[in-house]
């Protein structure tokens, strides 16, 4: 049996410690600035690591679906192929468009939140963000209607009826996303807007843009 | 570095007044885990009574139970249970017990109690998340339990839900229809419920750990949840979009389970070209890391109660954290070992053989690093530690069965019949539920501020550990005889013998269950007239022994976060208050160590 | 408390293993020609898994028995080799153990499951369905006819959907309720399932397959023992589960020829 | 509304919910006296198909219950002097008045074979499905939804209590168990007054009205026929049937 003597009592410091813009979320500010030493005060703000949670949490129930379809497809023999509504391509450019509006927007706020010179207010690009995203999910009920007018319904083939919870699903985490949106610029007009939740939306949106585009590669490539 | 919300400061959350904000939709993480214990106390009392009227039943399959069609009176027209009424029970048992308790209780309860005070963090960074994430398991429940509400009764597919079965609808059975949906319904807003709650340990985990809080300076307990959280976040992601999918297929006309040209009730039914295996695959991509999702948690307060009562620290902290993060990994690649005879390439039954194999490895060590650690400690006998050490037999018991069931030649054998029952009743089931029982009397004095009864305690632990054996492990003897789970009576000629070892297990059940209500009676008794705890009753090191009162202030360290200075498990040393050290007390130890 | 806690571990152990020793509870005799290695295969792990099970208890409560004791003044020990010592012995034999398992199993397995039915197997199909197994026989042309699910009427014992008017190959195929079968021919069964997902055990035939609808599988074996057993249902399909089975019998080939003409005279 | 004269308003509520009381105590009373019959009988004509044995080895119990008899299907059944069992009649046009019944008949299951295999009922009657045997069945008919009868699926233990039932539209329902999947029968559901033949080949509709009316016979393999008849007032009509072997 060893008996060691102990270190001194180690308390582990920052090797590099990072700018810190925000003081986390939760009641973090209960607990007075004097009182609160994290052990990763350096590290990113808990929004920022929650939204990438999220996000892996959401690859893995469109990755499940994914696998799904590729499974339906590979035993069936009633797997029947269309031509996706046009429309989705313009959609595509409509959601990639949203994200640049959205970046814009972030970093105007950043450059308002750092005192910068320029307090231009951001809420212009915020708004055109909005409205993109209410015009994407506008165009994916119009590629709904396309292809219900073609007699492809949700229960007319396996083909179409992934084409419809996949583009749903995504739809309904995306208005997810519009709902954040809506939330920062709320903030942003009361003066409560925290760097991490503008930071944490964006990035959501962003994995909403790239989610799309993989789906409209999965939806081009196998129905 | 300052940034705008310094406006919001003064806004923050001082603690709720109203009954409503504290008591109900409280945001507060241990309002949340005690809402989350109290639903996991009704959902497992509604488990066990539903299992009562099983056992009954396959015991004597024509009693009458008196006052039965009260429940049912269709199930159960002149108090007979009808064959339909005994799978919708089984079912209900099934899911209630996977789901609402082995899920909830040592998982979402214990782990949003605790966590954030192990980390010492004042609250989950994502509260209102917290509270939906109760909330929305609540719903989950109450759509589960409206299912016996609904004509033709909730569904009888098994908690597995296999399609067709559970995808063609009401010409499939009673139940079929309304209650697979209502089933599938529950299961997607549990699995949300779950993820929101997962979402919040994970990053309770990775960003609101105080200073000093290093990963390997994490109980035990912590990691468990932690790494229960991120099978957490993977299952309960997979499993959410196939319920949806099974719901489409109810009630929308697709097919994605349901293959071409069936025929039920002499009606060909309308669905095309789907894929049953399918389902299974989904479901089980889940159905193996859910095993875990129980289980680990449980791996953890056993861990953490035993450290205490052994008055030492593990052999190896880091071995036993690594062997949980293997048992998770390993876990996602093992699930086809439910489907050796399913039909699934007879080749891939070989090819999941091995990870299944190969996943006692770790589970072995952590049984050995417990079994280790008693060597040359100073165990103290108190209930809790008594569950503790009960788990560990169950946990062998269960676990050894394993051996056969990761063997696809075996499997022929045993697949589907009374060995499997066995098998995860004590791994999993039994083995939790004494994690949850021994995590209870460890922590009620600090989340209620008051003991347990001893005496009470220990005479639940005897008849639940007897018990257990006495209903479990003939489930084996069962098994090998080749009795069929899933049956309501015994009609084989072959299975005819074997119904006076059901009755033995019915018997056994009934005084098991029995056994609960005096737990339940000691909670309660407890709760309001049990002795006054002392803050740090067990001596023992963790932070939630450190909060300045018992139970905690709603901060939980009443406006300062401690500071963290030694590894979690500072036993068997000579400490300034006694033979241990608290992980924020600054003072130099003396110790066995750690080796690493 | 610990000392009877202790006690109640061993003896747990002990009666719980009683049983398997004793073959109280065992697998029904093997009929089959392959069911030898999964019996093998069966004692081998039940060996190794119970004594590591009785090891675990009784070093379990032995450790309980005599560390609850309060020993004053002594020091928190060390289990000899630490941690180390039992990782490694955890990877030498529970590893080598289930590598070893896992290999002969995968063997035993393979050779029932990846080895095709001889040429001259005798087909037989069998289809499941809520809640009964019927069986057809392709008759003396040795073809079976197509099946049509809409024609498929239990009302009119038309199980399978043959149309026997149309269909020349359906004209002669014997469709019965019960399956018999030769002694020592070794049986090609093509599983069918009419509606849901079923299972065809028989647990002294060594023979466990799932029905998978829109799936047709085969699987193929060998009695050896002549007798009556049965055929059950093992995957749940429904209120009648339970009850769901159908009789297999293993007769002599003169017996079988006969039972088969008697079947065919009934369609 | 009267929101004027709450008083006037209540009165008139009243006035015709007495009106309603009185027109459902008195309304059946007002019936004609229905004591006419139309009897006759089925036969079939030319050689009656080969009915399939049933081969119960699945159920022991059943095999046992049928040890002494060699059951087979009951599609068709003839019997004497070609009469043909189970063919239902009843009045399909020039009912005016509807019929009230009180018996509640009885669907039992017995030596895993529905008894009767047809079972004749009016809309809306209460009929009882019992068991005598020593094995559970289940009890799943077959109607078609848009008729608006509710599917159901039931099982009866043995010694469960009957279950009891009714149909809400006119239709030929086929029941079958999926226990014992070679057991099938139908519930003839139809409107006003029915008889079903026995063994025979005859039958008696009882308690019609006089009046002009359609008979129409109905038998699950061969369909319908209709004949027109006349009922005098307590007076007795004849409509024989042939059907015609395929």
């Amino acid at each position: 049996m060893a008996t060691t003597v102990h270190e001194p009592p180690r308390i582990e410091q920052p090797s590099q410690p990072r700018r810190v813009l925000d003081g986390g979320g939760g009641h973090g500010n209960l607990i007075p600035p004097q009182g609160s030493l994290r052990a990763v005060e350096y590290a990113p703000p808990p929004a920022a690591t929650g939204i990438w949670v999220g996000i892996a949490a959401i690859s893995m129930t469109f990755a499940a679906l994914t696998s799904a379809l590729v499974v339906r497809r590979g035993g069936a023999l009633d797997w029947r192929h269309f031509t996706i509504p046009s429309i989705l391509y313009l959609n595509t450019l409509v959601l990639i468009a949203s994200s640049v509006t959205l970046e814009i927007a972030r970093r105007r706020v950043a450059g308002f939140m750092g005192l910068k010179a320029e307090v231009r207010s951001p809420a212009r690009w915020l708004y055109v963000t909005l409205a993109l995203g209410l015009l994407f999910v506008a165009g994916q009920y119009v590629a709904w209607r396309q292809l219900s007018a073609q007699g492809l319904y949700l229960a007319s083939n396996p083909s179409s009826s992934f084409f419809y919870v996949l583009t749903a699903a995504h739809a309904l985490h995306l208005l997810g996303g519009l709902g954040g949106l809506v939330r920062v610029m709320r903030k942003l007009g009361n003066f409560s807007l925290r760097r991490s939740t503008l930071d944490a939306t964006s990035r959501y949106w962003h994995f909403m843009d790239v989610l799309w585009v993989y789906l409209l590669v999965l939806i081009w490539a196998k129905l | 570095m300052h940034d705008m919300s310094a406006h919001a400061h003064v806004a923050h959350h001082a603690p709720p007044t109203s009954f409503i904000r504290k008591h109900i939709f409280s945001i507060d993480h241990k309002v949340i885990g005690k809402q989350y214990y109290g639903l996991a106390l009704v959902a497992v009392f509604v488990g066990m009574v539903l299992s009562w009227l099983m056992r009954l039943h396959l015991g004597w399959a024509n009693l009458a139970i008196p006052g039965l069609h009260w429940l049912s009176s269709t199930g159960a027209p002149g108090d007979v249970m009808t064959p339909e009424y005994y799978l919708q029970l089984m079912t209900m048992h099934g899911t209630i017990m996977v789901f609402f308790v082995l899920t909830t209780a040592p998982f979402a309860a214990f782990g949003n109690y605790f966590l954030p005070i192990q980390v010492g963090a004042e609250d989950m960074p994502f509260p209102h998340f917290n509270m939906m994430s109760f909330w929305v398991t609540f719903v989950a429940f109450l759509v589960l339990i409206a299912s016996f509400f609904v004509s033709d009764g909730p569904t009888l597919g098994g908690w597995t839900q296999y399609a067709p079965l559970s995808a063609v609808g009401a010409v499939a059975g009673p139940g079929q229809g309304m209650g697979v949906v209502l089933w599938a319904a529950s299961i997607a807003i549990f699995c949300v419920g779950q993820l929101l709650g997962s979402l919040n340990f994970i990053t309770t985990t990775l960003n609101m750990r105080t200073k000093g809080m290093s990963l390997w300076r994490m109980p035990l307990t912590t990691w468990g949840w932690f790494i229960t959280s991120v099978m957490g976040l993977t299952a309960f992601a997979v499993l959410m979009p196939a319920c949806i999918l099974l719901i489409l297929d109810h009630v929308a006309g697709t097919s994605f389970f349901v293959a071409s040209n069936l025929v039920l009730n002499d009606q060909l039914q309308p669905h095309a070209g789907g894929s049953t295996l399918l389902w299974q695959h989904l479901f089980w991509f889940f159905g193996h890391p859910e095993v875990y999702i129980a289980i680990v948690p449980g791996m953890g307060i056993v861990s953490h109660v035993l450290v205490a009562n052994m008055r030492r620290p593990m052999l190896s902290h880091r071995v036993l954290v690594y062997s949980m993060g293997a048992l998770a990994v390993l876990s996602y690649m093992v699930y086809g070992h439910h489907m050796f005879v399913s039909g699934m390439n007879p080749v891939s039954s070989i090819a999941f053989s091995f990870p299944t194999l190969i996943i006692t490895i770790p589970s072995t060590i952590i049984v050995l690093i417990w079994i280790g650690s008693l060597y040359g400690s100073r165990l103290r006998i108190n209930t809790a530690s008594l569950f503790a050490l009960g788990m560990i037999s169950m946990f062998i018991s269960g676990g050894v069965s394993g051996f056969f069931l990761a063997q696809p030649s075996l499997d022929i054998m045993l697949h589907a019949t009374y060995f499997v029952v066995g098998h995860f009743h004590l791994v999993m089931a039994v083995a939790a539920i004494f994690g949850i029982f021994s995590g209870t009397y460890f922590w009620f004095p600090k989340m209620f501020g008051r003991m347990m009864n001893e005496t009470l305690g220990k005479i639940h632990f005897w008849l639940t550990f007897v018990g257990a054996y006495c209903i479990f492990m003939p489930f084996h003897y069962l098994g090998l005889a080749g009795n069929v789970r899933r049956y309501q009576a015994f009609v084989d000629d072959y299975l005819q013998p074997l119904i006076p070892v059901h009755r033995f297990i019915t018997v056994a059940a009934l005084v098991t269950g029995a056994a609960q209500l005096i737990f339940l009676y000691n909670l309660i008794h407890s709760r309001f007239g049990g002795e006054k705890a002392p803050d740090n009753p067990w001596q023992a090191t963790s932070l939630e022994w450190a909060t300045p009162t018992t139970p905690p202030p709603y901060d939980n360290f009443g406006g300062h976060l401690p500071t963290v200075y030694h590894d979690p498990y500072q036993y068997g040393i000579e400490g300034s208050t006694g033979d241990y050290v608290m992980q924020n007390s600054p003072e130099k130890v003396q110790s066995v160590g750690e080796e690493a | 408390m610990a000392k009877i806690f202790a006690v109640t571990i061993i003896v747990i152990a002990i009666l719980s293993a009683i049983p398997i020793v004793r073959h109280t509870w065992w697998l029904p005799p093997d009929v089959s020609t392959h069911g030898q290695p999964i019996d093998e295969q069966m004692s081998e792990t039940m060996a190794e898994a119970g004594l590591s099970f009785l090891a675990a208890q009784i070093l379990l409560a032995i450790f309980i028995w005599k560390y609850s004791k309060p020993r004053p003044g002594e020091k928190i020990k060390n289990f000899p080799g630490g941690a180390m010592g039992l990782v490694i012995a955890a990877f030498l034999l529970v590893g080598t153990e289930v590598l070893a398992l896992g290999a002969f199993g995968a063997k035993a397995w393979a050779s029932i499951y990846l080895t095709p039915p001889s040429p001259d197997a005798m087909p037989i199909q069998v289809q499941a369905g809520q809640f009964a197994f019927y069986f057809r026989y392709p008759g003396p042309d040795g073809k079976f006819g197509p099946l049509h699910p809409d024609l498929i009427s239990e009302a009119n014992e038309n199980f399978f959907g043959l149309d026997t008017t149309h269909d020349a190959a359906s004209k002669d195929d014997i469709v019965t309720a019960e399956m018999a079968i030769p002694v020592n021919r070794e049986i090609h069964l093509l599983m069918h399932s009419k509606d849901l997902g079923h299972s065809f055990y028989v647990p002294e035939l060594r023979v466990h397959q799932d029905f998978v609808p829109g799936l047709d599988l085969s699987i193929h074996f060998t009695a050896n023992k002549i007798g009556k057993y049965e055929i059950v249902c093992t995957q749940l399909c429904g209120l009648g589960h339970y009850n769901m089975k159908a009789y297999l019998e293993v007769m002599s080939q003169e017996d079988f020829d006969s039972w088969l003409k008697r079947q065919a005279a009934l369609q | 509304m009267n929101a004027h004269h709450p008083q006037k308003f209540a009165a008139a509520m009243l006035v015709a919910i007495l009106i309603c009381i009185g027109a459902v105590l008195v309304g059946p009373k007002v019936n004609a006296a229905a004591d006419g019959t139309i009897t006759g009988s089925v036969k079939l004509n030319g050689t009656a198909p080969h009915m399939k044995g049933i081969d119960m080895s699945k159920d022991p119990y059943c095999v046992k219950a049928n040890a002494n008899n060699a059951p087979k299907l009951e599609n068709v059944v003839v019997g004497s002097g070609g009469g043909l069992e189970n063919v239902v009649l009843y009045i399909s046009e020039g009912l005016t008045s509807p019929t009230e019944s009180t018996a509640v008949q009885v669907f039992n299951q017995k030596n895993c074979m529905y008894s009767p295999h047809v079972l004749a009922m009016d809309v809306g009657e209460t009929f009882k499905v019992e068991t005598s045997d020593n094995t559970a069945h289940n009890i799943h008919p077959n109607p078609n939804p848009m008729t608006g009868n509710i599917p159901w699926n039931q099982s009866q233990p043995p010694g469960a209590p009957p279950v009891e039932k009714s149909w809400k539209a006119p239709e030929f329902i086929e029941v079958k168990c999926n226990i014992h999947p070679w057991m099938h029968g139908w519930f003839a559901v139809v409107k006003g007054p029915y008889a079903t033949t026995d063994a025979d080949g005859n039958y008696t509709i009882k308690d019609v009205p006089a009046g002009n009316y359609t008979v129409t016979a109905w038998q699950e393999v061969y369909g319908k026929q209709t004949q027109k008849v006349t009922v005098a007032a307590g007076g007795s009509a004849k409509a024989d049937f042939t059907f015609q072997a395929k």
